[in-house]
């Protein structure tokens, strides 16, 4: 007897989740607008380890796992439904699970969680999670009845680097908000705290972008400091370089999405040999038809690579449509790291950085460390010279300006996983190109490389104060001065002018 | 010897000159209609799909037996997004072809170069991208939307529940006339719904930006001042970076919704917009709308994109401005009709009140005086398909104003098209 | 490259013959705008459009001119004549608006709300001190940077990049609403220039023949400087500056001479486009506009007098027929022309007639 | 202002006004004090010091070359004789030491150009003119006067300098080809022409980098003539490796070597000298 009403039990606690997701699908389903955000609200403070599944589905727009999209959602449910998620993962067994969702309770607790909060506050065993919920709590906490339960909140949020631990601390230094006298002392110092933690934040992140933007110069300009630094061919169609990159790695996402769908997740690395190839042969291309003939003419390959420019640009346009092509990021080039509060590293920044530093230490090594390397450097030197010593000094002009050109495709590949790919990518980049490879000083790898970083970290610091426009007119000025005192740029070899 | 080659290279350009100005000489039973798009240069990205879309309409106009028992007969040219290049184009198309009307132009400053070319010519000019207002030509039949009808509406959601009752606003624009006319009218009007100038942050950034790093993470900082939404008013090519840049750095919808006036289903195709979901843009149509005639128009346009093997056909959607062109083309095509002519001043008379059942999903009017279109607003979310899903629409169309009371010194505008305003 | 600089083609193609093409051209340039004043329908009229479209021309012709005299007689070729270009036409462009605005600000002026015009629009509803400016801004520029460069020594590939990356920065600023000349709109819309209406045939007409005036003294300028001494040495200091130090000549006043001449030639020419073609904006300053300078130079002939003036007639008359003719793809052609050119016309259009010329 | 007509019979008549008519007109054209050679010496550098990065290319050399001596500078590859003119030049700057033109112009202190109008002329090692101008504009440019910006715009030939210009043609054999583009003349015809463009300038004092090489022996001997007949009147310095050559013109002759003096003397006797000997044959 007694067993059958254990069974009895134990079918309708295992039923029980059922019914309850079921009819809470109905509910929400029948409900009105203001009525499903009542009902998210009342879930997010009483969870119910049954709903897990069902608040999945619902973020999709579906009423549950295998039901059609049939949901509108908009911004405010969305919020609300990732809230009543956080609150029931509260009740995951996985501390990890736990950790996340706390942190996000931190910044989205709602007053009527506070209960649930506290709750689990007390009864959270690992440390991390107690910590986070303590300050999830905090939150909530500043405006209890109790002017010894703020003071705590706001002594904890002392700890937090959070923004938004700023703001709220804020609010509490007015009198009319905050009576008690020594919470508002204590806020004052918990501010500072915090101030003191956010001002870091903001450093890292602006030298971080700088180092950022400089990557990117420099891959836009390391293929120029080859055909121009050292083949001195006025390589005004080295854009379209960049440009052909990235386009490869569109064409390249395209068969892998029809052909190997699973290996989607890595198809920039299937682009990189392709668009080095497809660039490098359309420069060689190029270099045996036109710029062959105008060797030590530099002024005619400004011209000539000029319209080069314009019919690779028409072309594509033609071919792709003058609309950008969607590249999308793989999914660990997307979102970044969490480093602190307030900072954020994306990891495709980060991961192009690294490249461009790769790219340039095995441009350097080619050039210096190869038997090319070795003709090029005599054939850019002294063309007869070399020619004397049975070098084939018009291979080697097309492998060098191939390499240069293989190197612009490489840097679209970049260029295509944070930027839009379109006809006109590579004219934004032109100009940038020729500054970094002039400011460099021209043949020298190693000035490129410096003159990227430095313009790179030089604009980002000048932006946030005088803005991204005036900031950029006052590079360029700046960069005139500079030309002034150096004309040979920063790394000009003694003596050797080249004109 | 030396003779004969000067002067034959003098004649070789004489004459090549010749062959430019008399090329487009044609037969003259049919209606000549300029298309005025930049195929080239920068604003091609934008441009050159309403140049097919206005081809289109020709097509099916002439597939209806034209206009006044006339074929129409497009003219196209390619002023390559180059300002004075579009008003001597226009007034190529104007003198030298003869065109009864001209469907052109997207940005503000070639809609200003050809501006004074139309009204010393009286041309006609329908001009179909919503734009900053403040002008009122009686050469020109503005089928796009002026700031009440898409700018203020807009703001109007993000402030509501729904919109996420937003209250401090980020204007990020580029830096041009739009952008700034437009973010002035929206500051007057958020004050004068109570929003302080301390929960107003306006940042521009120059044509072409490409690095949104440090504007990201200035939002970021402004938004842990309270619930925060941008209203971007960023041009074309910038967007993908900037909203790259927003899904890279982990900013999300729910938490800073992005509203965007510039943003349509062409500009969605080079983003993926997994990350985006949830981010809004505010228009007149989205191609998404569920009616039998957007169902007719969608369907078309694939199909001709198809049959004249665009680039990236496959892919192919239609946005506002094209919606736009596509309506505004009717309207004139009924106008011409109705006036039996295509003089200028008969049909602009016909156009008067004019009115159209759009792919919108509505009848849309030509206003009887401004010569703006009456039309619905929208605001559409961004979904994973790169489509939008409207989450809020007006009940009827909008009258246009193009005179923003929001401006200080508008009251005393005419409130009928005048030359030279 | 090295042809003798004051030996040019007219010379070649023997004085008289090239003062017989020269007399009809130039007739025929100034039968164009009266031709226009004929009334509409009249079988010999020439409409505004061609009128308009000739006198663009004329004013591109003008600046190759300007800028041969830097690159194919001094060796220094510039790739920001856009700006000095544009400069000019600003200065011109801030009078018409004033004219247009009345006693009110520019229209733009009012959409930002501003309430007094900037100090640097002092005094531009004069048209004398416009005219001053059109001389002076591009002037003062060129003389600054022109100092600065030359006396550093800047040369070659060194020169043309910083004179892009100059006419780039001044692009971004004039694309500024802050700055105060329109941002990215420009000058348009203007109404009248010293009180005659901008539209009226005989504006037209008279901006026509200004043009064609400043184009013919440029031209007998340039042939002037060929001639004389000064010429000479300029092509001195493009073959052998280190020798013609050592011979005594200073080779900064020279250099700083002939560019700042060249920029002001532009501002001018700058000037008379802007009231012919009805607008003024950043983009006359982009490097693509002055790369393409370059190009009309190289295609006529550097280092010639009629050489330039070919070149852009050639191009723009091409563009103007390609982008109607071919909308699609008139680019190619456009690029196929340079790389022919480049590739088989080293001397440009004036060395191929050359050529045919030796027995 | 015009300098004054000078005589064919007195064309190689050393003018001591080499500042006559330079006013600061025209930009960077700076005037020059008349050159003041009292005390005989035309040229006088003490303790001169070249160091390019460590490596001494001239080290702590005196040198004094007095008025209408003709000097010659011989020594091994790398002894410092195109760096010493540079110096004399404006071309490079001595690291340390005095350079003084006459007795009164400090020339570590002026410009090439400066240096240039105060009446010091130099022939390169290669000979270097204007290759697309013609022989008789070389000649012209070259010619010694108003060298400003305006002077140029207006300037036009008198029949002086038209007379003084054949001189030099006739003086340098050049008169057939003075309508040639100088580019065309033969190696040989190109030093010619330089040293006629040097003669043009009438310096006080003349620095001649190889000036025989790559010419016919019957040329060599010319130009030895030639030197011989400025010398006197003009301060010549002439840096040479054919002995034969030297031997011809040279009364007196000074011998670098790792930018050190190492022998001063007449031929015979630095020839005699042991350590030159042990420099040249390396015995």
């Amino acid at each position: 007897m007694p067993k059958a009403l254990h069974r009895l039990l134990l079918c309708l606690c295992l039923w029980l989740p059922f019914a309850a997701q079921a009819s809470d699908a109905q509910d929400f389903a029948s409900a009105s607008a203001n009525d499903r955000a009542r009902l998210l609200q009342e879930w997010a403070a009483q969870p119910d380890p049954a709903r897990l599944g069902l608040l999945g589905s619902l973020q999709q727009g579906r009423l549950g796992p295998d039901q059609p999209r049939t949901l509108r959602l908009n911004n405010r449910l969305r919020g609300l439904l990732d809230n009543a998620l956080a609150s029931q993962r509260l009740l995951s067994d996985d501390a990890q699970v736990r950790l996340q969702a706390a942190q996000h309770l931190q910044r989205r607790a709602q007053p009527t969680q506070l209960g649930l909060l506290e709750r689990h506050h007390a009864a959270e065993t690992d440390q991390a999670v107690h910590a986070a919920l303590g300050l999830a709590l905090a939150n909530l906490q500043l405006v209890a009845a109790e002017p010894s339960v703020r003071l705590a909140a706001v002594r904890l949020l002392g700890e937090s680097g959070d923004p938004l631990a700023r703001t709220r601390l804020q609010a509490l230094l007015e009198p009319a908000v905050e009576s008690d006298e020594g919470v508002r002392t204590a806020a004052r110092t918990s501010l500072d705290q915090v101030e003191r933690k956010l001002l870091i934040g903001e450093l890292l992140g602006q030298a971080f972008s700088g180092l950022s933007l400089g990557s990117v110069l420099l891959l836009a300009a390391l293929g120029l400091a080859i055909t121009f630094g050292l083949l001195g061919v006025i390589n005004m169609a080295h854009g379209e370089m960049l440009m052909l990159g990235a386009y490869s790695t569109y064409g390249v996402q395209i068969l892998v999405q029809r052909y190997a769908p699973g290996a989607l997740e890595f198809y920039p690395l299937l682009a990189l040999p392709v668009a080095f190839a497809v660039s490098a042969g359309v420069g060689m291309l190029l270099e045996r038809t036109v710029i062959r003939h105008l060797y030590g003419r530099p002024l005619e390959t400004l011209l000539a690579t000029w319209g080069i420019s314009l019919i690779l640009i028409q072309a594509v346009r033609l071919i792709f449509g003058a609309q950008n092509v969607e590249v999308a990021n793989p999914g660990w080039l997307s979102g970044g790291v969490q480093v602190l509060p307030n900072l954020v590293l994306p990891w495709s920044r980060i991961v192009i950085i690294g490249f461009a530093l790769c790219v340039a230490l095995l441009t350097w090594l080619l050039l210096n460390r190869t038997r090319l390397g070795l003709n090029v450097r005599a054939v850019t030197q002294n063309r007869n010279m070399a020619a004397c010593c049975g070098v084939p000094t018009g291979r080697v002009d097309m492998l060098a300006f191939g390499l240069g050109c293989g190197i612009a495709g490489l840097g679209g590949v970049a260029l295509s996983q944070i930027g839009n790919v379109g006809p006109d990518l590579g004219q934004s980049y032109i100009i940038d190109s020729f500054l970094v490879v002039v400011l460099g000083g021209v043949g020298q790898l190693a000035g490129s490389l410096w003159a990227a970083f430095g313009l790179g970290v030089a604009n980002k610091l000048l932006e946030p104060q005088i803005g991204a426009v005036l900031g950029k007119i006052l590079i360029l000025a700046l960069i005139i001065l500079f030309i002034q005192k150096r004309p040979q740029g920063l790394f000009a070899l003694k003596g050797r002018v080249i004109d | 010897m030396k003779r004969r080659s000067l002067i034959k290279a003098f004649t070789l350009s004489a004459s090549i000159a010749a062959l430019g100005l008399t090329w487009t000489v044609q037969a003259a039973e049919t209606i000549k209609v300029g298309i005025l798009h930049s195929l080239s240069g920068t604003m091609a990205i934008s441009e050159t799909s309403l140049k097919d879309v206005a081809l289109m309409t020709i097509d099916q106009i002439n597939a209806k037996g034209g206009v006044n028992g006339k074929l129409l007969e497009p003219v196209v040219v390619d002023p390559a997004s180059n300002w004075p290049l579009f008003a001597e184009k226009g007034r190529q198309l104007l003198t030298q072809d003869k065109v009864a009307v001209v469907f052109g132009c997207w940005t503000s400053v070639s809609r200003k170069s050809v501006l004074p070319v139309f009204e010393e010519l009286n041309g006609l000019l329908f001009y179909p991208v919503q734009y900053e207002g403040e002008e009122m030509s009686p050469n020109v039949f503005y089928t796009g939307a002026a700031p009440n009808q898409q700018a203020i509406p807009a703001v109007e959601y993000l402030m509501s529940e729904d919109g996420g009752g937003a209250r401090r606003f980020f204007l990020l624009g580029t830096d041009y006339v739009y952008p700034r006319t437009t973010n002035k009218i929206l500051r007057a009007f958020l004050h004068s719904k109570g929003v302080a100038d301390k929960d107003i942050e306006e940042v521009y950034t120059p044509f072409g930006h490409a690095d949104y790093q440090t504007i990201v993470a200035n939002i970021k900082k402004f938004s842990a001042g309270g619930k925060t939404a941008v209203v971007s008013t960023v041009n074309g090519d910038s967007n993908v970076p900037f909203y790259k840049e927003l899904a890279n750095q982990g900013l999300k919808a729910t938490e800073v919704p992005v509203m965007a006036f510039s943003v349509g289903e062409e500009e969605l195709r080079g983003i993926d917009t997994k990350p985006l979901v949830g981010h809004l843009a505010a228009w007149n149509y989205f191609e998404s709308l569920d009616n039998p005639v957007n169902q007719k128009f969608v369907a078309d346009w694939k199909a001709y994109a198809k049959a004249k093997g665009l680039p990236g056909a496959d892919k192919a959607v239609t946005n506002d401005p094209m919606e736009a062109t596509y309506v505004g083309m009717h309207l004139w095509a009924q106008a011409a009709q109705k006036a039996g002519s295509t003089d200028v001043d008969k049909v602009r008379e016909a156009l008067a009140g004019q009115s159209f059942e759009a792919p919108s999903g509505f009848t849309l009017t030509m206003d009887k005086t401004n010569h703006h279109l009456h039309k619905p607003v929208m605001i559409g979310e961004i979904q994973d398909d790169g489509q939008f899903d409207v989450v809020w629409q007006t009940e009827a169309p909008l009258r246009a104003q193009p005179w923003s009371p929001f401006i200080p010194g508008n009251e005393q505008r005419p409130q009928h098209a005048v030359k030279g305003q | 490259m090295n042809q003798p600089l004051l030996v040019t083609a007219t010379q070649k193609a023997g004085p008289r013959l090239s003062l017989v093409i020269g007399a009809i051209v130039l007739l025929t340039l100034i039968a164009l705008p009266l031709l226009s004043l004929l009334p509409d329908g009249h079988s010999l009229q020439v409409s505004a459009y061609i009128l308009t479209l000739v006198g663009k021309i004329l004013c591109y012709a003008i600046v190759a001119l300007a800028l041969d005299l830097v690159w194919g007689y001094a060796g220094l070729l510039s790739l920001g004549h856009g700006l000095f270009f544009a400069l000019g036409g600003y200065a011109m462009g801030m009078y018409l608006m004033r004219e247009a605005a009345g006693d009110g600000l520019p229209a733009f002026m009012s959409f930002l709300s501003w309430q007094e015009l900037p100090w640097y629009w002092a005094g531009t509803q004069h048209f004398a001190w416009a005219l001053c400016l059109v001389v002076l801004a591009p002037g003062s520029l060129a003389l600054v940077f022109g100092y600065f460069a030359f006396r550093s020594r800047i040369k070659g590939v060194y020169f043309s990049i910083m004179t892009q990356a100059l006419t780039f920065a001044g692009m971004l600023l004039f694309f500024r609403n802050e700055t105060g000349f329109g941002g990215n709109n420009g000058f348009t819309n203007f109404r009248s220039v010293l009180g005659f209406d901008i539209t009226a045939p005989g504006t037209r007409a008279v901006l026509f023949l200004l043009t064609v005036a400043l184009l013919a003294g440029s031209l007998y300028l340039g042939w002037r400087l060929a001639q004389s001494k000064f010429g000479r040495v300029l092509t001195a200091l493009r073959d052998a500056e280190n020798r013609l130090m050592f011979c005594g000549y200073d080779p900064r006043g020279f250099k700083l001479f002939i560019w700042v001449l060249s920029a002001v030639l532009c501002g001018l020419a700058g000037a008379l486009y802007v009231p012919q073609v009805g607008i003024i904006n950043p983009g006359e300053m982009s490097p693509t506009n002055s790369i393409e300078a370059a190009v009309w130079v190289a295609l006529g002939g550097r280092g010639t007098l009629i050489g330039p003036l070919l070149g852009a007639g050639l191009v723009n008359g091409f563009k103007s027929w390609f982008t109607v003719a071919f909308p699609e793809v008139w680019l190619f052609f456009l690029g196929a022309l340079f790389i022919v050119v480049t590739l088989y016309l080293p001397k440009g259009l004036v060395g191929l007639l050359k050529k045919r010329d030796e027995p | 202002m015009r300098p004054a007509p000078i005589h064919p019979h007195c064309m190689l008549e050393p003018s001591i006004d080499a500042g006559q008519g330079r006013e600061a007109i025209g930009l960077g054209h700076v005037a020059a004090p008349g050159l003041d050679a009292r005390h005989g010496t035309v040229l006088t550098l003490e303790d001169i010091t070249v160091s390019f990065d460590g490596f001494k290319a001239i080290d702590a050399l005196d040198l004094y070359i007095g008025v209408g001596e003709l000097r010659c500078i011989i020594g091994p590859n790398g002894a410092g004789k195109t760096t010493l003119m540079d110096v004399i030049t404006g071309k490079t700057r001595p690291t340390r030491g005095k350079a003084w033109f006459g007795d009164t112009l400090d020339l570590t202190r002026m410009s090439e150009v400066q240096i240039a109008q105060a009446g010091i002329g130099r022939k390169f090692q290669k000979p270097t003119v204007f290759e697309a101008l013609t022989v008789f504009d070389n000649l012209e440019l070259a010619h010694k006067t108003d060298k400003s910006v305006w002077a140029c715009l207006g300037a036009r030939l008198s029949d002086e300098q038209r007379g003084r210009i054949d001189e030099v043609l006739g003086t340098i054999g050049l008169q057939a080809a003075r309508g040639r583009a100088a580019g065309s003349l033969s190696h040989g015809q190109k030093q010619f022409l330089e040293i006629g463009m040097l003669l043009m300038q009438d310096p006080q004092l003349l620095l001649l980098d190889e000036p025989v090489a790559g010419m016919t022996d019957a040329e060599t001997e010319f130009t030895a003539e030639l030197f011989k007949r400025l010398a006197g009147k003009h301060s010549l310095m002439v840096v040479e490796h054919d002995m034969g050559f030297v031997g011809s013109i040279a009364d007196h002759v000074t011998v670098l070597h790792q930018g050190r003096v190492l022998a001063e003397g007449s031929l015979q006797q630095v020839q005699a000298d042991e350590r030159v000997i042990e420099v040249y044959l390396g015995r």
